[in-house]
């Protein structure tokens, strides 16, 4: 049994979707009930870590919609991306006594525990930028887009990019990120399937989510290659590296960047060609939507696919998931 | 009187670390009694220091001859990925309690190999022990990435995640298993003959071994039992998250020196105490959950451990300077005394 | 005549310990002035206040050349034309032997670039003087404990200081240095450097002092000229009582073999060593400094692997490759330097002497009786006179020789059946050394068979049954301990 | 004189050196092409100039674990130096340089001061640095540098880039100071023996002080040279450098008790680990096994390194034996 009581463990483990739903509804219920009148809810949202620009961003998209709903926003987490210390984080925000907890797990398993506590503690639980591997636990999950999806979309940008036959490396963050190992796989399957004469040279280069190291792996990797025609990035630092290595090299017209970055990052790089596509859903949104969904759901509503979240047009909901849309490209064009 | 007053000598450092944790915790309490001082949140506390307690108490070993262990972390990690292969099997998923016991037995087993790699180099090569376990730090977490391509394992047996979540008479199951490591650790390190020898080979390995002292066997006993620990938190970690990866804890190697020194273990080797250690987890638990429990920014958090780091051996050194000079002025009155009378 | 250094009213206090009350002492340019005491008197204390290593307490002076002054720092005490010798040398193993020599000379200088040749020159100048045989651009830690002492020596001596402070200079030296050490010594007084030398060998002292100074447990009792008192009476002052020197060598031939060398070599360290070792006998070993024997009974400690011969004991043949092997084979060695082989300097002593038999208070889990041990090591404490006696001192606290009796005591406790001994009362005092020769003998009484090795004659014959005599590694000579002289020893020990 | 090499402590880990090269260059030629050789001599210029600032620091006993955290801090400000208020880029330099020096004099004074072993003290100001740029920064990236900035990092003379020459001045400097100069002697004296080093008269807590101020002078050189390379700041791309670091300066012969160390031996050190980092992907290992064969050659070449060393002090004749 995971928690206090066993019973209470043994419930919540053989909980099935039905007693797990009115369980969260009425703990929203209570919420709205002996909070009426000032509905400042406390929502914490847990990134994987903060003190990168890619979740510093989600942060201030967050807060922002935590301001306009006149809800209170904790957005902490821990400051490396360790399962570890997001655990601990979760469990010191159980303790402050929160109201909704949303998580971008750093993997999808290790934070199943805590969440569990947090659930038996009446706090309502989402997730975000990477699914939490329990449903029945979840209230809502929060996916910037759908991970098949995103995946052959960074294949097709690299093949508009470099053309649909040639030799390509994938750069990823670290070989232990789960979401960008499961994009990489879904990515493959695809390639494999759609453009036979795509030929991924080898595994994935981690490069520590450091562009330095980004940069000077590619440096090696297209001497070691030299018939290297493009190179995709799945974390926000490797197509600029890579794409400064390229610049340096005097190689942007040989060997086609693409990859997952920030906007403003990406724009130099971009603006002289060294990288050619990057692509990222809007950070801000994905905060945003984070904290809008958990106030709806505080507010003891139920997710349906016809439910609207203003300043959300075009979100989409299945089940407990609500995606947030489609990835923004940027191109030359974005920062005419 | 006396025996207290040796004691009080004895224990200096220890009594120091006792009175900084009691003030914090005390100070904490008042700040947030109705969040720090709550049931859950001390539960929460004691099923969370183990992780850090454990790995700390294998690295103070090592730290006691004059080593150091950078793979710790790894070697927690590692053992904890071989132990959730077992679990995850069918094998486990059919006869429960056969799985968990050979998972506990392949991870000890892991822990065993680590320890008798990085034990051999050092003391039958020769190598220093820093730069021994940086390379067995990285082979470790290669070997760990590879078999697991760096995904998760899980799945485990229910009854498993009593390990790292379930209570006792309402302690957490992994305080006391904790506990009982604490013991074993004071007991091995402080009471036993091989003790003994860890801390003289620290202090001076040659004069050791020109004792018949067999420092080699010393070394590589201390090694395995800080693989072992480690070992033991990979166990509740991989519990605690019912799940197992690669990177799980990697943060904990920083820390786990940092709460050995700050409890008075000596760098150099031959000094220190368990139960030092086991107060200077202690601190650090408190101070970080109690800090992020008030909300206090992350990076904050880290600037005041590490002020405490510095602060605590800082008194330590005035105090010490302190006791020695009213020491000798006792001294210089009494023999001044004597003088006269003769 | 103008003193050069005078002291007065000085106290020293240690936690735990008072090292000094209100001692007096000064000297005069081109004399030599003695400073004797027992282990623990506070003579190195002293010492190492006239150097600015330690700061005396409140209260006193300090007067060179008549001007009062205070010794800050070392480097004061440099400056004011102060050199030391320590007694445990202060050299840096890591670093050449030139540069040890010269050092100290570029600090004083300030001089913050270096010129290696002039260094290199300076220091071969300096080893030349003290009559060494050492390459200045050996790395010192790869020299015998001899050869550092030279080191030292000659580093002092190249100081150009107005004093120079020998603190038992000559305890790890044999005959052919010790002589021209005196060598030296004479040539300082003729440039009219004044000579503090502090040792506990009697007919050094009477041979080389021009005044004495007598200290016991940090008190001064006496100054008086060489001339004024005989070795009696300075022993007398210095210990409180009397002490008689009678030889203690017992040659009857022993029956029962208990260890029988044969053909042992090593290249590099010794050759073709071939002797028997009989039961309750006492065998010492002698040589110039250099001649191996403790590269010789390292190997039989298994310290050292022999290249070829072979060690029987008690009739086997055996195979000692580690240290705990020979420990289990019931050899003892006591090593040479206390400092390093033989202590570890900041643990107790209860644990120093407890260390090599911790089995004996282990219990069949594995846990050490401290009761157990606390009395056995309180024991062994009181039996050496260890002083002071106070079991949880620090090693590193205690004086030389008291650090000398622990290691002693740590040995004997573990009643080996044959021990090696290695310069034993290497800077012990005369009391101490007597005892020590006493219970060496007893030892052998009760069974247990030595090795003694020295470089003090005088010590060799004064104990042993038997007598070995090195030369360059290999055994030279054999002598039954009976009416022996010096000269008959020093024969074979030469190298012709 | 080859004996007298060979003799040398730093003989083994330069064969095993020239080894592994021998290896990637047979599995890539490409290894010895001389652009292959500048990219990997700049790439890890800044792990060298550091490598360099902390030999002192580990031959006098210590260890400065807080490098990564005070080259994150330099590197913060000369980025924020170069954007906001535009500065030229000596003024840069020698911010940066200052303010590494800062952190090292507060490293130092609490080591020699305070007493504090040198673990610790760097173990704190480590976390309070990174803690105090990132509660400052909160991570924020620093980009769009200045033009004239970016060309001084993409500067070459005689075909070789400014960051490997600043690394090959700062060699000749650190060899000339640590072999000439008393203060560099007093390194290794204090190394070898502290307690005789105040013996022989040496200011041992002014020279402690030196050494680490010296360090964090390194780190600001540093910052400014990774900043140049990589042409923006990132106050998260250091963390765990200061391992690294150590790595190269340790597997170069420097002992963690103290006493030895050479330059040469940290410059082969630092050589090791980038060739290896390169030849990996040269060699087409695949990445699951990159770490693994890291991990291995290191254990493997310190051991050998050790056996060596040895097998000498075995041979060392002790006493002339008369044949
Ligand atoms: N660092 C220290 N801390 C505490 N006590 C000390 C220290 N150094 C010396 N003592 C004590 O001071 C006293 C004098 O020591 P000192 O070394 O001066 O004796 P000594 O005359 O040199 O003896 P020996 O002839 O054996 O060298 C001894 O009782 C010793 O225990
Ligand atoms: N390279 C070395 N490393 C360690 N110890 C050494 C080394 N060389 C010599 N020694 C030690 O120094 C001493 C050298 O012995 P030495 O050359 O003085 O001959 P000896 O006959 O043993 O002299 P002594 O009269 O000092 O016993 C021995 O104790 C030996 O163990
Ligand atoms: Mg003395
Ligand atoms: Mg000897």
């Amino acid at each position: 049994a995971c928690t206090g009581s066993p019973d209470a463990g043994g419930a919540s483990a053989s909980a099935s979707a039905e007693t797990q739903a009115p369980a969260a509804d009425t703990s929203g219920a209570d919420k709205t009930a002996d909070e009426a009148g000032d509905s400042n809810y406390k929502i914490a949202v847990v990134p994987k870590l903060i003190g990168i620009p890619y979740f510093t961003q989600t942060g201030d998209g967050a807060k922002a919609a935590g301001d306009e709903l006149g809800v209170e926003v904790i957005y902490t987490g821990p400051s490396k991306a360790d399962a570890a210390e997001q655990v601990k984080m979760i469990e010191d925000l159980i303790a402050q006594g929160v109201d909704a907890i949303a998580v971008a797990p750093n993997d999808p398993a290790a934070v199943v525990p805590a969440l569990e506590k947090a659930k038996n503690a009446g706090i309502v639980c989402l997730d975000w930028d990477a699914p939490v591997d329990n449903e029945t636990l979840i209230d809502a999950s929060i996916h910037q887009i759908e991970d098949k999806e995103f995946a052959e979309h960074s294949i097709d940008m690299l093949v508009e990019a470099m053309g649909d036959s040639g030799d390509y490396a994938i750069l990823t963050g670290s070989l232990s990120a789960p979401n960008q190992n499961l994009w990489i796989d879904y990515a493959k399957t695809y390639a494999a399937e759609k453009y036979p004469n795509l030929n991924l040279v080898t595994d994935p280069i981690p490069t520590e989510e450091k562009q330095q190291e980004a940069y000077s792996k590619t440096l090696d990797l297209v001497k070691a290659y030299p018939d290297l025609k493009g190179i995709v990035g799945y974390a926000t630092v490797c197509p600029l590296g890579a794409a400064q290595a390229i610049r340096e090299k005097g190689l942007q017209d040989q060997i086609a960047v693409v990859g997952t970055a920030v906007k403003e990052d990406a724009q130099e790089f971009i603006e002289d060609g060294s990288l050619d596509i990057a692509f990222l859903w809007n950070t801000q949104d994905l905060g945003a939507l984070t904290v809008k969904v958990a106030k709806y759901l505080l507010d003891g509503n139920e997710l349906s696919s016809d439910m609207t979240i203003d300043g959300f047009p075009d979100i989409s909901v299945d089940g407990n998931v609500v995606y947030l849309g489609p990835p923004e490209d940027y191109t030359k064009d974005t920062y005419k | 009187m006396k025996a207290f007053k040796t004691l009080k000598e004895k224990y200096a450092n220890e009594l120091t670390l006792a009175c900084i944790f009691i003030a914090v915790f005390i100070i904490l309490g008042i700040l947030a009694p109705d969040k720090f001082l709550t049931a859950y949140n001390l539960g929460s506390m004691m099923s969370q220091m183990p992780e850090l307690g454990l790995l700390s108490l294998g690295m103070m070993a090592a730290i006691l001859t004059g080593g150091m262990n950078l793979s710790i972390c790894y070697i927690a990690s590692l053992s904890g990925i071989f132990a959730a292969y077992v679990l995850s099997s069918d094998f486990a998923a059919t006869n429960v309690g056969a799985g968990i016991a050979a998972a506990i037995g392949v991870a000890m087993l892991a822990a065993v190999i680590t320890g008798l790699i990085n034990g051999g180099v050092i003391a039958y090569i020769g190598v220093a022990a820093m730069l021994v376990t940086l390379g067995t730090m990285t082979l470790f977490q290669g070997i760990a990435t590879n078999i697991t391509q760096g995904g998760a394992i899980s799945g485990f047996p229910e009854e498993f995640m009593a390990l790292g979540g379930g209570n006792v008479l309402g302690i957490p199951v992994p305080m006391l298993i904790y506990i009982g490591a604490i013991i074993a650790a004071y007991l091995l390190l402080e009471r036993s003959a091989w003790g003994s020898r860890v801390y003289m080979t620290g202090c001076n390995e040659t004069a050791a071994r020109f004792s018949g002292v067999n420092t080699k066997a010393t070394v590589l006993k201390v090694y395995i039992f800080s693989s072992v620990m480690a070992a033991i938190g990979g166990l509740i970690m991989i519990s605690r998250y019912n799940s197992a990866r690669v990177d799980y804890g990697s943060s904990y190697l920083m820390m786990s020196i940092s709460a050995v020194v700050l409890g008075g273990t000596s760098i150099m080797g031959g000094h220190g105490s368990v139960i030092g250690t086991v107060i200077a987890v202690g601190i650090i638990q408190i101070v970080t959950t109690g800090l992020n429990v008030l909300g206090i920014n992350r990076y904050l958090i880290d600037i005041i451990i590490g002020a405490i780091l510095i602060g605590v051996l800082a008194i330590r050194f005035l105090s010490k300077k302190l006791s020695d000079r009213n020491l000798v002025k006792a001294r210089t009155v009494k023999a001044d005394v004597q003088s006269n009378t003769i | 005549m103008q003193t050069f250094l005078e002291i007065d009213h000085i106290s020293k206090t240690f936690p735990g310990v008072k090292a000094l009350s209100d001692v007096h002492f000064d000297i005069y340019p081109g004399e030599v002035h003695s400073l004797v005491g027992e282990n623990g008197a506070g003579k190195s204390t002293l010492i190492k206040i006239m150097s600015g290593v330690y700061q005396p307490d409140e209260g006193g002076t300090i007067k060179i050349n008549g001007k009062e002054t205070k010794i800050h720092n070392a480097m004061d005490a440099i400056r004011q034309g102060i050199a030391v010798i320590y007694q445990d040398f202060s050299l840096f193993g890591n670093l050449s032997v030139a540069e040890n020599i010269v050092i100290n000379q570029m600090i004083e200088k300030n001089r913050q670039v270096l010129n290696w040749k002039e260094i290199r020159k300076k220091a071969a100048e300096a080893l030349r003087i003290v009559g060494a045989d050492i390459s200045p651009s050996e790395t010192l830690e790869n020299l015998s404990v001899a050869k550092q002492q030279m080191v030292a020596i000659a580093s002092a001596v190249a100081q150009k200081a107005q004093m120079i402070i020998m603190d038992e200079p000559t305890s790890a030296l044999s005959t052919t240095e010790v002589e021209t050490l005196y060598g030296i010594i004479e040539k300082l007084k003729a440039e009219n450097i004044a000579v503090m030398f502090v040792s506990h060998k009697m007919d050094e002292l009477f041979r080389i002092s021009d005044r004495f100074t007598v200290f016991r447990d940090g008190q001064y009792i006496k100054s008086c000229k060489k001339e004024e008192i005989d070795r009696g009476g300075l022993i007398s002052l210095m210990v409180g009582r009397k002490i008689e020197f009678d030889s203690l060598a017992n040659p009857v031939q022993k029956s029962e073999v208990v260890l029988e060398v044969s053909h042992l070599s090593k290249k590099g360290n010794f050759k073709d060593i071939s002797f028997t070792l009989h039961k309750g006998e006492i065998l010492g070993i002698t040589g110039l400094v250099g001649a191996g024997r403790s590269e010789m009974v390292q190997a039989l400690f298994g310290l050292n692997r022999p290249d070829s011969g072979t060690v029987k004991i008690d009739g086997r043949e055996t195979h000692i490759d580690n240290t705990w092997g020979a420990v289990d084979a019931g050899i003892g060695y006591i090593p040479e330097s206390r400092q390093t082989q033989g202590l570890v300097l900041d643990k107790s002593v209860a644990e120093n002497i407890a260390l090599p038999q911790l089995k004996k208070y282990t219990g069949k889990f594995g846990f050490v009786n401290r009761k157990k041990q606390k009395e056995t090591v309180g024991e062994w404490v009181e039996k050496l006179d260890v002083r002071p006696r106070n079991e949880e001192l620090l090693a590193m606290q205690l004086s030389g020789g008291n650090q000398q009796k622990v290691v002693l005591a740590k040995w004997i406790a573990t009643d080996a059946k044959i021990l090696i001994v290695d310069e034993p009362t290497n800077g012990v005092d005369v009391g101490a050394k007597s005892e020590i020769h006493k219970i060496l003998r007893q030892l052998a009484d009760r069974g247990t068979s030595l090795i003694v090795i020295s470089s003090e004659l005088p010590e060799v014959l004064a104990v042993s049954d038997r007598i070995l005599v090195m030369r360059r590694g290999r055994i030279s000579g054999e002598f039954v301990n009976k009416d022996l002289t010096q000269e008959l020893i020093m024969d074979k020990a030469v190298v012709s | 004189m080859i004996k007298s090499l060979v003799k040398k402590r730093e003989f083994t880990i330069f064969m095993i050196v020239v080894v592994i090269a021998v290896v990637i260059a047979i599995s890539n030629s490409v290894f010895l092409r001389a652009d292959n050789i500048i990219d990997v001599l700049k790439s890890n210029s800044v792990i060298g100039i550091m490598a360099l600032g902390m030999l002192p620091v580990l031959i006098s006993g210590g260890i400065d674990v807080s490098v990564s955290s005070t080259i994150a801090l330099c590197a913060v400000i000369s980025g924020k130096l170069l954007t906001v208020s535009g500065a030229n880029l000596f003024a840069v330099l020698v911010v940066s340089v200052a303010v590494g020096a800062a952190v090292g004099l507060a490293n130092g004074l609490i080591i020699s001061k305070l007493k504090i072993s040198p673990i610790v003290a760097t173990l704190g100001t480590m976390s309070i640095v990174l803690g105090a740029v990132l509660y400052w920064t909160n991570g924020e990236w620093i980009t769009n540098l200045p033009e004239d900035f970016k060309n001084f990092g993409t500067t070459t003379v005689a075909g070789i880039p400014i960051q490997v020459i600043i690394f090959a001045a700062l060699i000749a400097i650190t060899a000339l100071v640590l072999k000439y100069t008393l203060v560099g002697r007093g390194v290794y004296a204090i190394g070898g023996s502290a307690s005789s080093a105040v013996r022989v008269g040496y200011n041992v807590n002014k020279i402690q002080t030196l050494i680490y101020v010296f360090t964090g002078m390194t780190v600001g050189l540093a910052a400014v040279v990774h900043t140049s390379i990589v042409q923006q700041v990132d106050p998260n791309t250091f963390t765990g450098l200061e391992m690294d670091v150590i790595a190269c300066v340790v597997i170069g012969g420097a002992s963690t008790m103290g006493g030895s160390g050479s330059v040469t031996g940290t410059v082969l050190g630092v050589l090791l680990m980038a060739i290896m980092k390169n030849g990996l992907i040269l060699a087409r290992i695949p990445t699951y096994w990159q770490d693994i064969v890291v991990g291995l050659i290191i254990v493997v070449a310190v051991s050998i390194d050790v056996l060596n060393r040895n097998r000498e002090q075995e041979k060392l004749v002790r006493v002339d034996v008369e044949e």
